[in-house]
């Protein structure tokens, strides 16, 4: 109880959904001043989910917030300011139309008043050079045209700057995504500094030693709920993964051998690193942390395979989602609608679409990847996410196309369907066809017969056979990075 | 009950209600002597809005930002370069609606290459090609009217069966627009861009191809509306369309159509276009002037729009 | 002398026949001037936009291109008077016609919309004695000439009590807007004895009649080919009577010599007036043959009848 | 430190370049605007359409469209010819509603996710028909003051000039300069970053509504001051202009990247535009297509000018 007194934040018992998907399912969470709080989670956790909890973006539906041991009754984005809750989120969060001052001016809402671009430019400026000595940023400069890193610097001196309100907990979502070593050694400096003198540091990062150098205690979230909690020098690096369940998990699927050099070269394509191949009948894994550029290459391979103004009778390739409301699913139509749309050539005379064809094909593809719902003419949107995310796959697998692109496409997918995917996916395999996928996770990299690993927008390793592993890959993920 | 019910939850029965309120009120001043009448000229005019309409929906349905203002010119440049090549003889009525329509073409492919290779905002794109057009339209003949061939201006202006010949054409062509947007890959095709532009390029669908047909489809189908107009009236005029620019517009919005795209319905096209000639005429009966006219005309729209929208993220 | 002068036209519209005739009667009739060396230049300009302030812009720029004279047909009668002012205050001499502006040192060749408005309603009078109920067409709303022929005509039925207006409907002076309104507005009208109209409505006005089983009744028609011709066609097959009234496009041939006029130093009266050109039931025949296929009724002035038209007024 | 162009300067340059060669090619077809009077003839009623400009740029700012600029300045030059000048007070207050009512739309637009475009069309033909109630034949009568505003002649250079400068100036530091312009910008730049920093989006979209109704209305009655009498129909052409002004000028239709000083530029080099082309003698026939042309030239610039710029960031 004594540490509620005290807590900087304390989050009790959050609960939070988005609909079907439980986001947070019981979370507690304590931050004492100065401290640095580490937190580590697969994705889809719930990591950025508590972020928005404790900054007042969110309100839980359940569970309560308090701080210095006040129950906080009426908290939103103004309370959590005004407390010295400040946070760099996952996704970039500054205006690009804007200069560096003006976002400042943004982010502080109480710098008004005259004259308020000097004191603005001061104020962004001394932080730049506490963090980030030597950063070289013109603060009258506009974002857009900042480089990622500048921009990911900005952000995370906005956060430490001081307008008035003192920072007194700084939540850092993944900051140094786009940093290389070197910045990461100094914003990291400047956490335990900032920690020295009093602050609290949420910090969240998929980078594993950067937690364990840097935090104080680490906890490590699955499915919506806090599994472990440990000061910081009980875990390794081994202890943390573990902790996460990832290695935990028994092994999925086992891949049998298959010998593939000889088969045919359905696709080639050139990129920045190595050159990319693929034959029938392969499953290709794209491995790597995050937005390296694996969804680009997706992207490129179909743009290069599909006509933008004639339609193409027999396509080369077909395309499954991961970001489904931005290039998924067609939120007005049916669930039939959605399903055959790739498929439209093969259920269609002279261009006239055959309802009876449609209305069968659809019908066969309910049974067999088992989407739940009474009558494929329900909106899409009734369907629970990882439902709509089985149409999207049978969208792609009803066509004829030999080559499947796959877009990180398990995401919100439960582990059921998983294990259905996973089969239908080698059995299609062994019939010919080609699947490239993109996944976040490893179990799913791990049922690929090759493997490229990008890095930084280009492929920097390629495993194959036995040598598809875990370990691999993440040695392959960070090369280059100095610890 | 439960078919009522659902018939509510159509998005064009509003139009067609409204339209049917409009006629009911305007009937009752003569206590039903005008039914007929009143019906007849409802359905003629009605016609010309129906085919802009559709072609301005389809357009529409193609989502944020697709909008055609071009419609005006194009109507009187068909109608007037057509008439001045049929020169009132019957034997070249054919060859007015084929010439008619390559114009369509032209223009709705003037319309697209500044789109896509400008990157213009098609209203503004749309636009500019009109100025254009208008001004070819006044160098074709320079305004003057010259009448139509005897047998097509006897058959736009007279009815079979009791129901105006225009509003035959204009079913004929809503009965295509239907079949296309409903039975035909291309009308899922467009639905799809309409809702989701990077979606439908993943789902494999050739999204410029469509988009150009689009274009020009709704270019022929002012054209087309402009050869008739211009027979129906008695000759080709040189601000013959100006009227259709809202029109062609409001008879969308009203019609039920998604402002925001990837929806699109035809009955609501012709509820609206009713509905928009016979709130002038009931206005007109009651003696109102042009000012309240307006003014319930706008706030026709914003309340349908109310109704009916609001719950997609809108076009900004 | 006027042969170094030069002189422009300002027009606001282009987009119906009626304008277009006027414009061909300018360049007709000042090129001929210009060729003979009375003037030394007669330059036509439309705006895009039927807009007083695109207008306003053109007469601004007139004044910078140095012209002596600009003959102008305004959009609106009072917006262009700051633009008109500022030609004036330069030097130059500013002549409106059919679309005149009030600016007071502008000179007017006015005509006279009310009475014509009124004199259609005077005629009706004559040949139904009995009156009835008439269907008024008004043109565009909020307009300056609309206004002005709708009062006329309101102060004609106030003259003869014995007709009633028992519809109005705005036609925008173009065929399809009238036809359109019309057929709206005629189902659920009484009987009616009279359409008075503003000009460029008059067919449309009897297509929309002749579809319905409505006896014709008498449409004051508006100079246009069109409806001359329907109206030889009623008037060979059944003997239909009516007249036809509106203001000749060649009018602003007029203006032109009246400017040039001023120019050569002519004490000449702000106010003009030039009758509108009315054709009747005995002169239908001779006025359709002069009119162009597709156009309007015209008549073109010559200096002299310029001359003619300054002194009378005197 | 080495100096470069940053994205605003570059899209600052491309106009004023544009006005320039605009403008010496029109110098050289009519020497005699090269005045003071000349310049004022030139420009003056580019004054009205650089306030509607704005108006609208302070729409496009938020990611919406104003469809209703011309029946809306239409409808305040009709106010300001009637009740401005002879009841001053229900003048004013008719106004202030009518900037109220552009505060409302904001609200309205935003709270319904409705389509601006779709509900600014239907309030255009409100406003178009108050405009007709209000003056059902053209007349009425500018208000003394603003006309003698409107044709003052101040030293050095003419009223069109300073007014230009003035408008510029003052929308740029309300704009580019001040909080509230920096919170209009940012909705259109990043609108849920701005949410996450505790500001109403509401109140600031209404803001951005409001003040374009201020301009509108401040270009209603400078537009009425230049012309001494109103009617109905006087600016529709509005609406268009100040959309082609704004894009001219180097404002984008979303990502709320817009230029106040571009923005009257833009405006200024549309007027002067058509002046240009009745300098050029063209045909009759062909006046009307050439405005669609000098458009559709200035737009395919702008796309060679910004394939210019994005190679210059690349490198
Ligand atoms: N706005 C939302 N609507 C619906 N579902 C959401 C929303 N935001 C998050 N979710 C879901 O909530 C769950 C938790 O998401 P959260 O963003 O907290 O994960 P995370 O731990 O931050 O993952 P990552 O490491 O990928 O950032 C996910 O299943 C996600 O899909
Ligand atoms: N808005 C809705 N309208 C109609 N039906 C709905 C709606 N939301 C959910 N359903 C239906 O309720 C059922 C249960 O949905 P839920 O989202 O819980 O699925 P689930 O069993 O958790 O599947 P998943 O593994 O995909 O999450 C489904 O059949 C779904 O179609
Ligand atoms: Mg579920
Ligand atoms: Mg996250």
């Amino acid at each position: 109880m004594d540490d509620v007194l005290k807590a900087m934040i304390a989050v009790e018992d959050a609960k939070v959904s988005f609909g079907a998907v439980r986001a947070l399912d019981g979370v507690t969470l304590r931050v004492m001043p100065g401290e640095c709080v580490g937190l580590v989670g697969h994705n889809g956790a719930g990591k950025s989910t508590i972020v928005s909890v404790i900054d007042g973006g969110l309100t839980p539906h359940e569970g309560s917030v308090a701080s210095d041991g006040e129950r906080l009754e009426r908290y939103g984005i103004n309370a959590a300011r005004g407390r010295g809750v400040r946070c760099v989120f996952q996704e970039l969060s500054l205006c690009p139309n804007l200069s560096i001052v003006e976002n400042t001016r943004i982010m502080h809402r109480h710098l008004g008043g005259f004259g308020w671009r000097r004191r603005a430019a001061k104020i962004i400026e001394r932080s730049l050079d506490a963090v980030f000595p030597g950063h070289g940023i013109d603060s009258g400069r506009v974002v857009g045209d900042l480089s990622i890193a500048e921009r990911q610097m900005v952000e995370i001196s906005m956060a430490f700057s001081d307008a008035g309100i003192a920072p007194r907990l700084v939540i850092l979502d993944e900051p140094t995504s786009s940093l290389d070593a070197s910045l990461a050694r100094q914003m990291l400096d400047h956490v335990r500094r900032f920690v020295a003198a009093g602050g609290s540091v949420i910090l969240i990062s998929h980078i594993l030693h950067e937690i364990l150098e840097t935090a104080d205690r680490i906890i490590v979230m699955k499915d919506g709920r806090v599994v472990a909690e440990r000061p910081a020098q009980q875990f390794d690096h081994h202890g943390l993964v573990k902790a996460m369940g990832t290695v935990a998990k028994e092994e999925t699927g086992d891949r049998p051998p298959r010998a593939q050099s000889e088969a045919a070269l359905v696709l080639s394509h050139q990129t920045a690193g190595r050159p990319f191949t693929a034959r029938k009948g392969e499953i290709i894994g794209l491995a790597g942390l995050a937005g390296h550029g694996q969804t680009e290459l997706l992207l490129a391979l179909h743009a290069a395979q599909s006509g933008n103004w004639l339609p193409e009778r027999d396509p080369l390739v077909t395309f499954v989602a991961g970001d489904r409301r931005l290039n998924g699913v067609f939120e007005l139509w049916s669930i039939l609608r959605n399903f055959s749309i790739a498929s439209l050539g093969d259920l269609s005379r002279r261009g006239v679409i055959v309802p009876d064809e449609e209305q069968t094909k659809g019908n066969d593809w309910k049974r067999r990847i088992e989407i739940r719902t009474p009558d494929m003419a329900n909106p899409i949107l009734s369907l629970s996410g990882g439902n709509q995310q089985k149409v999207l796959f049978a969208r792609a697998l009803a066509t004829h196309a030999p080559v499947v692109l796959m877009d990180d496409p398990m995401r919100g997918v439960d582990v059921g369907t998983k294990q259905e995917v996973y089969a239908i996916i080698r059995e299609e395999a062994s019939r010919g066809r080609t699947f490239i996928w993109y996944s976040t996770e490893m179990d799913e990299v791990r049922l690929c017969d090759r493997v490229y690993v990008f890095r930084e927008g280009r492929i920097t390793a390629e495993l194959a056979g036995d040598a598809v592993s875990e370990a691999n890959i993440i040695a392959a993920s960070f090369e280059g990075v100095a610890a | 009950m439960t078919s009522l019910f659902s018939l509510f939850g159509k998005p064009w029965i509003w139009s067609w209600l409204a339209a049917f309120v409009v006629w009911f009120l305007t009937i009752m001043v003569t206590f039903g002597a005008s039914t007929l009448g009143l019906s007849q000229a409802a359905f003629t005019f009605a016609a010309f809005s129906v085919i802009v309409g559709i072609g301005q929906m389809f357009v529409i349905t193609l989502g944020p930002g697709n909008i055609d203002l071009s419609v005006p010119a194009t109507m009187t440049l068909a109608g007037t370069v057509a008439l001045k090549l049929m020169n009132v003889e019957n034997g070249m009525i054919l060859s007015g609606l084929l010439v008619a329509i390559v114009i369509g073409l032209v223009i709705g492919l003037g319309n697209y290459v500044l789109i896509k290779a400008l990157r213009i905002p098609p209203i503004i794109a749309t636009l500019s090609v009109s100025f254009i057009v208008q001004s070819a339209a006044i160098w074709t003949n320079r305004g003057l009217r010259i009448k139509p061939p005897s047998m097509l201006a006897e058959f736009t202006t007279s009815t079979t069966l009791g129901v105006p010949n225009v509003a035959i054409v204009a079913l004929v062509i809503s009965l295509i627009a239907w079949f296309l947007l409903e039975k035909t890959v291309y009308g899922r095709w467009i639905s799809a861009i309409g809702q989701s532009m990077p979606a439908a390029r993943m789902a494999g669908i050739p999204v410029d191809g469509t988009r150009f047909v689009t274009y020009l489809f709704c270019a022929v189908l002012a054209s087309i509306a402009g050869y008739l107009l211009a027979c129906f009236s008695g000759g080709a005029a040189l601000n013959m369309g100006s009227e259709y620019l809202l029109t062609s517009i409001a008879v969308v919005v009203i019609g039920g159509t998604a402002v925001a795209g990837g929806d699109s319905n035809v009955p609501g096209i012709w509820g609206a276009s009713l509905f928009m000639f016979l709130v002038v005429s009931m206005l007109n009966t009651y003696g109102l002037g042009a000012g309240i006219r307006l003014i319930m005309t706008g706030l026709i729209i914003i309340s349908v729009i109310m109704l009916a929208g609001g719950r997609r993220v809108g076009m900004r | 002398d006027t042969s170094g002068k030069k002189i422009a036209l300002s027009n606001n519209y282009a987009g119906n026949s009626w304008r277009q005739a006027m414009l061909t009667s300018w360049s007709k009739v000042t090129g001929e001037a210009v060729k003979s060396g009375v003037v030394a230049a007669a330059d036509p300009f439309t705006t895009a936009e039927n807009q007083a302030t695109e207008q306003a812009a053109q007469i601004q720029n007139m004044i910078l291109q140095g012209y002596d004279a600009i003959v102008l047909n305004a959009a609106s009668p009072t917006a262009l008077n700051g633009a008109v002012k500022e030609a004036c205050d330069a030097g130059i001499t500013v002549v409106s016609f059919d679309g005149i502006v009030t600016e007071p040192c502008a000179w007017r060749i006015a005509v006279k919309f009310k009475e014509m408005g009124r004199s259609e309603v005077e005629y009706l009078s004559k040949k139904l004695p009995e009156g009835g109920n008439l269907l008024e067409i008004r043109g565009l709303a909020g307009v300056f000439v609309d206004d002005e022929i709708s009062a006329g005509i309101h102060e004609g039925v106030k003259q003869f009590p014995q007709f009633k207006i028992v519809g109005s409907v705005h036609g925008d002076w173009a065929q399809d807007v009238a036809q359109k309104a019309v057929a709206g507005i005629l189902p659920s009208l009484p009987e009616i004895v009279g359409v008075v109209t503003q000009g460029g409505d008059g067919y449309g006005a009897a297509q929309a009649i002749a579809a319905t089983d409505r006896k014709m009744p008498i449409i004051i028609m508006g100079n246009r080919e069109d409806e001359l011709k329907w109206w030889k066609e009623q008037k060979d097959a059944k003997g239909y009577e009516t007249m036809s009234v509106s203001i000749a496009p060649g009018v602003s041939t007029l203006a032109f010599w009246v400017a040039q006029q001023i120019l050569d130093g002519k004490e000449v009266k702000k106010d003009l007036v030039v009758p509108f050109l009315r054709i009747d039931q005995d002169n239908l025949e001779t006025n359709l043959a002069n009119t162009q296929a597709g156009g309007v009724a015209n008549v073109e002035y010559t200096q002299a009848d310029a001359i003619k038209v300054i002194e009378s007024a005197k | 430190m080495t100096f470069r162009f940053s994205a605003d300067a570059m899209r600052l340059a491309i106009p004023a370049l544009s006005l320039t060669l605009l403008l010496a090619s029109v110098f050289w077809l009519q020497p005699r605007a090269m005045s003071y009077v000349g310049l004022n003839l030139l420009f003056n009623l580019a004054v009205p359409i650089a306030l509607a400009t704005i108006a609208q740029m302070l729409v496009m700012a938020v990611n919406d469209l104003d469809l209703s600029m011309g029946t809306f300045v239409s409808f305040v030059a009709c106010v300001s010819a009637t009740f401005l000048r002879d009841a001053p007070v229900i003048g004013i207050l008719i106004l202030s509603g009518a900037v109220a009512a552009y505060a409302a739309l904001g609200v309205v637009i935003h709270l319904r996710n409705l389509p601006s475009i779709v509900v600014t069309l239907g309030m255009s033909f409100v406003w178009g028909g108050l405009a007709v109630l209000l003056l059902p034949a053209p007349g009425g009568q500018a208000p003394d003051w603003v006309r003698w505003l409107m044709t003052v002649k101040p030293p050095l250079a003419p009223m069109a000039i300073v007014a230009s400068i003035v408008i510029a100036a003052v929308a740029h530091l309300l704009v580019m300069r001040s909080s509230l312009g920096v919170l209009i910008r940012g909705i259109g730049g990043n609108q849920r970053s701005v949410e996450r920093a505790g500001w109403s989006i509401v109140a600031a979209r209404a803001a951005a509504y409001g003040l374009a109704g201020l301009f509108a209305v401040l270009a209603g009655i400078a537009l009425v001051g230049l012309t001494t009498s109103a009617d109905a129909n006087i600016a529709l052409r509005y609406t268009l202009l100040s959309i082609a002004g704004v894009i001219l000028g180097g404002g984008e239709f979303i990502g709320g990247r817009v230029s106040p000083i571009g923005a009257v530029i833009g405006a200024l080099t549309l007027t002067l535009a058509g002046s240009f082309l009745s300098f050029l003698r063209i045909s009759p026939d062909w006046q009307i297509g050439a405005q669609g042309a000098i458009l559709i030239i200035v737009l395919a610039l702008r796309l060679m000018l910004n394939r210019l710029e994005k190679r210059e960031k690349r490198r």
